[in-house]
């Protein structure tokens, strides 16, 4: 029978009608701007940087090795080093970045400078909302802007910050089982060479 | 009543204050500028109101961001098309471009003029009302065509020449279906048509035989007739630009696009004349409410019809919708007008209404039937996706 | 608005007529010569209905009784006309009537 | 005169002419669609409504629809033969024209119908239409209907493609027939 079909449509698209007004389901608009969806856990858009503790400054993980910004595809990062040192979460005492720039109206997010950098310093952002009136210079991240705490690394990629800070504990213990062992070496050398010194010296007593 | 008549001694009082010679001139305008207002404002709200409900029926809020709850969209739309920048093609024909959008606009109000609106309540009684209706919307092709053809645009001429055959190829059955009440009521006038149908809400038309799928038929034809969705193909976006308003900006396209909305009004309002009563209340005892206010409520809710229909249904393709009005439409309206004569010489009664309503249904049922038989009416079988597994 | 005297009409009418025959005769495309046969049959219904209006009676409607059909025989002979204008074309790839002149001897 | 009577009158004539001298054929239909609408008022202003308002939707919303549609399935935007000015033939149409308005305005000027004189308004004259048509002219109306659903049929049919043999579109083609054989 013919318009059996159309009053189906008719029917469904009422029941959308009516639906939106008390049916979450049938009205699934988010008002953008002052709603969001969460973002997914794996979302990654710009990459970041971290830093331990309240002091970004002080706190900061990149040692300016500047291996993502020989590895940058588009070639997006620019790194100067500080002459100044200052001790990484190691106590060892490294170089830091003067200036850490990436540009992201360049920057692709490929997410190689993540994979690449040893020292965990450098991860993605999910944030995407970079939108500007100026075409350079808002788009351009300076080091004050791209750092952000470990705490906001846990907030946005929790699984992936919980690998991170298992791997940065690893490196710790390894740092100081290394330490040790190198201090009982140390030791067991000064020992040797204690004992070596003192036969040396027997021995040449006994020469003479 | 009391409502029509202190609007026509109003309308009496100021001619009176006019001088002689500017009399049937000042009558004429008062007859027309509450038409040419109610209508301009109602357009606006009625653009609101489709985008609201078509955002509704597909899952999201209309607009929202101009006004309290999207109330000045119509504004800001106005706005935004005033100030747009008037261009007119190199090689267009610059009289017959600048002529079409005023051509289709005046000869949309027209048709509005033969309305009653209420009791005495129209501004051009005539003998020959739905007559002056149907040449109205017949100068309107002309209008369409001049507008693509005065474009100078392959787009604009296509979207005009099929705009132009559909609206003459659906004409018939909106004349035909037209014709069966016409013929009941016996009278071209729609203020008798009106008249007909005072008796409360079973007198009218509708509630026939021949009526009610007149007023189907009718409906159909006029979605046709002021290319709305589903046969919107004249104005196909995906495939035509914009029809025959492609070459069209600021102003113009505005006229175009208020053309189209006075032009739906007008249709509705006609078929809300001649098969839902008129401005007559559906319950002798609601007649204290004034006429116009009735007319406008069926008008409003024919309008949330339309713009329910266009969140349904998809766009035909040309060739269905020429097949749709020469198979189904003709044939079931010319049957229609045989139940209206059924109708006529039965004099109503219960004998008039047993024949005619199994002479329509006999039509429907055994015509679409038959049309079932060829498969382009039939539900679309993908029979190799079938056998592949791929679909179901 | 109407005017006392049958003349004006008659002018008209006949200055319809003659400016349709006009066109039939000078133009050179069918579809043109055939908005001239319809100008002519149109300049007829006015005199049509002029006579209609300035008969004495008022039962007498004859005369638009015959607009009436002369309407529906323009409408039905545009209808044919211009289908054999297409098909002429078709066949002639013109449509002037001068390319027509297979049966010349 | 009447200024409303011959305002209709001037441009009806005016739109007529130009319909027939125009270069450009679609302006020439455009015109003859004023024309139309000049004689509807005319049948208006003569108090034949009915008359009126079907010659717009006869003639304006189908027969000039139609020559528009025959034009552009012809490709007659620009007639190319009037390029060719031949001024005996159009002389001798102009005069013949001339002379045929003359011969008529000669009869009407010595008509007695001049001293006819116009009756009270007519009463009432849809319903003695409809009655006459069904009563004194039901022949005619029948034969009518006859003829209208023939026309239809009739144009459709003529104008459905014809076959490919009697085609003769072009010398190009029957070269190339020639040429195969």
């Amino acid at each position: 029978m013919i318009g059996k079909g159309i009053l189906k449509g008719m029917v469904e698209t009422a029941r959308n009608l009516t639906g939106s007004f008390h049916d979450p389901d049938r009205l699934t608009t988010v008002e953008y701007p002052e709603q969001k969806i969460p973002a997914k856990e794996n979302a990654r858009n710009f990459p970041f940087l971290i830093y331990d503790g309240d002091d970004w400054e002080a706190g900061l993980r990149c040692v300016s090795c500047q291996i993502c910004e020989k590895e940058c595809p588009p070639q997006c990062i620019y790194i100067e080093k500080d002459k100044e040192k200052k001790p990484d979460f190691l106590g060892k005492m490294q170089m830091q970045p003067k200036i850490f720039d990436i540009d992201v109206s360049v920057c692709m997010g490929c997410q190689i400078c993540v994979e690449v950098c040893p020292f965990e310093s450098i991860r993605m952002d999910n944030d995407f909302e970079y939108a500007g009136s100026d075409r350079f210079e808002s788009l351009l991240l300076t080091k004050d802007q791209l750092a952000k705490s470990n705490k906001y690394y846990h907030s946005i990629h929790p699984t992936e910050a919980q690998e991170t800070d298992e791997i940065r504990v690893q490196k710790r213990e390894d740092h100081l089982a290394k330490e040790k062992a190198k201090a009982e070496k140390l030791a067991k050398a000064k020992e040797e060479a204690a004992t070596k010194a003192a036969l040396s010296k027997a021995e040449k007593a006994k020469e003479e | 009543m009391w409502f029509e008549e202190l609007l026509i001694t109003i309308k009496y009082y100021l001619v009176l204050q006019m001088p002689g010679s500017l009399q049937p001139v000042g009558s004429a305008f008062l007859s027309s500028l509450p038409i040419m207002t109610s209508f301009g404002g109602l357009f606006a709200l009625a653009t609101l109101l489709e985008r609201k409900m078509l955002g509704r029926i597909q899952n999201r809020y209309g607009p929202n961001r101009v006004g309290p709850g999207g109330l000045l969209q119509p504004v800001a739309d106005g706005i935004k098309m005033l100030t747009k920048e008037d261009i007119v093609p190199k090689n267009a024909d610059h009289l017959i471009h600048f002529l079409a959008p005023l051509g289709l606009l005046v000869s949309a109000m027209l048709g509005l003029s033969v309305i009653p609106f209420g009791h005495r309540l129209i501004a051009l009684d005539i003998e020959t009302g739905i007559l002056f209706f149907f040449a109205m919307g017949a100068a309107s092709e002309l209008a369409i065509f001049m507008a693509g053809w005065g474009s100078r645009n392959k787009y604009a001429l296509l979207g005009a020449l099929r705009a132009i055959a559909q609206m003459i190829s659906y004409e018939i059955p909106l004349i035909l279906s037209a014709l069966s009440v016409l013929m009941v009521v016996g009278s071209l006038s729609l203020s008798d048509v009106a008249q007909a149908q005072s008796g409360g809400i079973h007198t009218w038309h509708i509630f026939t035989p021949w009526g009610f799928l007149g007023c189907i038929l009718f409906l159909i034809s006029t979605l046709a007739e002021i290319n709305r969705s589903p046969f919107d193909i004249p104005e196909a976006e995906s495939e035509l630009i914009a029809g025959h308003m492609t070459e069209y900006s600021g102003f113009k396209y505005a006229l175009f696009f208020m053309a189209e909305g006075v032009a739906m009004f007008a249709m509705c309002a006609l078929t809300a004349t001649l098969f839902l009563g008129g401005y007559h209340a559906p319950l002798p005892i609601l007649s204290f409410i004034p006429g116009p206010v009735w007319l406008f409520g069926k008008l409003t809710s024919l309008v949330l019809l339309f713009i329910w229909i266009r969140g349904t249904m998809p766009r035909l393709r040309a060739d269905q919708l020429m097949e749709f009005a020469w198979k189904f439409m003709l044939p079931m309206s010319v049957v229609n007008l045989i139940a209206a004569g059924v109708w006529v010489a039965l004099d109503g009664g219960v004998a008039a209404w047993i024949l005619s309503g199994l002479l329509n249904c006999v039509a429907y049922f055994g015509w679409s039937r038959i049309l079932s038989q060829a498969s382009r009416f039939n539900p679309r079988t993908y029979r190799y996706a079938e056998e592949a597994g791929v679909s179901k | 608005m109407i005017m006392d005297s049958l003349t004006p009409y008659l002018l008209l009418s006949a200055g319809l007529f003659c400016t349709g025959l006009m066109g039939v005769l000078l133009r050179r495309n069918i579809i043109i010569m055939l908005a001239g046969v319809e100008l002519m049959l149109n300049a007829a219904n006015i005199n049509f209905v002029a006579f209609w209006r300035f008969h004495p009676s008022s039962e007498e409607v004859s005369g638009l009784a015959m607009v009436v059909f002369a309407i529906a025989i323009a409408a039905a002979e545009a209808a044919v006309g211009l289908a054999l204008a297409i098909s002429i074309y078709r066949h002639y790839r013109s449509t002037n009537p001068e390319n027509m002149g297979d049966l010349k001897g | 005169m009447s200024l409303f009577f011959t305002i209709t009158a001037l441009i009806t004539m005016a739109s007529a002419i130009a319909a027939m001298t125009l270069r450009n054929l679609v302006h020439c239909v455009l015109c003859l669609t004023v024309t139309f609408a000049g004689i509807a008022l005319v049948f208006l202003q003569l108090g034949a409504e009915f008359i009126g308002f079907s010659q717009i939707l006869v003639y304006i919303g189908a027969v000039s629809i139609l020559m528009l549609f025959a034009l552009l399935m012809t490709r007659g935007g620009t007639e190319l033969t009037l390029k060719r000015w031949d001024p005996v033939h159009w002389i001798t149409g102009t005069l013949i024209g001339i002379a045929g308005f003359g011969v008529m305005s000669f009869a009407i000027f010595n008509s007695s119908l001049r001293q006819s004189k116009i009756p009270e308004a007519k009463a009432d004259s849809l319903h003695a239409l409809g009655n006459s048509l069904l009563s004194q002219y039901v022949l005619p109306l029948e034969v009518m209907a006859l003829l209208l659903t023939v026309a239809l049929i009739g144009a459709a049919l003529i104008a459905l493609p014809e076959k490919k043999v009697f085609r003769r579109n072009a010398s190009f083609s029957k070269n190339q027939e020639s040429g195969n054989k």
